[in-house]
């Protein structure tokens, strides 16, 4: 499943579906609203541009790093701290092929796709500056 | 002749999210977003620096195709063209 | 949880328990059962060395990898095709700490925790042979 | 004296996977386990080559320490011990 949605996501449900003849390793990363002084962060995607990006990411990772299946999860919307920003998961034959595949969408995700948080703060909030915003003033790895 | 124009994240919340600017046909994609953009002093400043030129994080696509910058200026839009920009996007 | 069992475990659960103060991202590794040719796999442990290794290994990879938790859970006994053999949860504050504590446990498991695995066929069975059996013949990547 | 000897992976399936042996103090390690293994020419074989050296590959720990393959001359096992050999482990 490639989604851009506000729903969470059974991450169990999406492992075992994600075995598929020939898999013998399975990389999932989950990205989580992490409690930096925050109430809440306020994700926003341009979402018909953003799906069609993690498809092609989706793609690009499968012929890349020899997968058999991935799926790619963004959520949008108001997430309180602890809650899934971004599941995704990877099948593949061995582990090197699993972590490589893995690790390349989320740096494809990072680098160019149109969406963007903001942190919901007691004194109002701040947008998350991203890191491959060349001349975007301050960087910070989310 | 009418164009959407979509500004997210800050530039949104500054100048609003989905807008159709209605325009002479064969503008220029630089003054359109001028144009629109000059409704707030802030959502200007964001997107244009001192000489009226885009700052150099801002991005735009074209019906869901990035832009290169150096093309803004040239790029005439076209009736029901969708115009997004944003600040460098910071998702995952 | 560190365990070596021969009971499955429940990911979606480990994963929602790793999340904790200052928690930012999680990678989980699922090594799997592959279908090669084979009916089952019969995994043997030297079970109290083994788990004394696996909380060792737990311990380095949050002092070295900046984890905030780990869970390691190994299989034993009789598994087919599809089932979990090894699943790991690390969680962290930022990803490339996740993925690089993810690598260095698995890493780790293969070079040194005692543990074998028998792959059972048709005409009878092979034992896996390990990756860093150095003269132990064949080697091959699992 | 009493020694524990376990034995893993296809030397278990050879020569048993639990054995209580029951031998002279102070005898060496690599005796006792060429004594016990002695019982299959197979299981044998498995572990020690032509000149009744132990193979490279073979590893054995003493009470869950891995030894260092060129003290197994030299160790005397002691009663109680738990003496474990096996091949290249294989997990994950």
């Amino acid at each position: 499943m490639i989604a851009v949605r506000t729903d969470d996501i059974d991450i169990g449900k999406l492992i075992s579906d994600a075995k598929q003849r020939g898999t013998g390793a399975i990389v999932v990363f989950d990205g989580v609203v992490r409690d930096d002084d925050i109430k809440e962060m306020n994700i926003e995607a341009y979402e018909e541009v953003a799906l069609k990006e993690l498809e092609r990411i989706a793609q690009d990772a499968k012929q890349k790093h020899n997968l058999l299946s991935v799926d790619i999860i963004h959520r949008t919307g108001r997430l309180v701290v602890g809650e899934n920003i971004l599941v995704t998961v990877v099948s593949a034959g061995h582990r090197e092929e699993a972590y490589a595949g893995s690790r390349f969408i989320i740096e494809a995700i990072k680098a160019g796709v149109p969406i963007w948080k903001k942190e919901l703060t007691n004194d109002g909030g701040r947008w998350v500056p991203g890191e491959h915003g060349h001349g975007a003033g301050s960087r910070k790895h989310k | 002749m009418n164009v959407r124009i979509r500004f997210f994240a800050q530039f949104g919340e500054l100048l609003g999210t989905d807008i159709i600017a209605e325009s002479s046909s064969g503008v220029a994609l630089d003054s359109l977003i001028k144009e629109v953009a000059s409704k707030n002093k802030e959502g200007y400043d964001a997107i244009f620096d001192e000489h009226g030129s885009f700052r150099e994080f801002v991005i735009i696509m074209r019906n869901g195709k990035r832009l290169d910058m150096a093309d803004a200026k040239k790029v005439r839009v076209a009736d029901g063209d969708e115009i997004a920009v944003f600040p460098p996007v910071a998702g995952g």
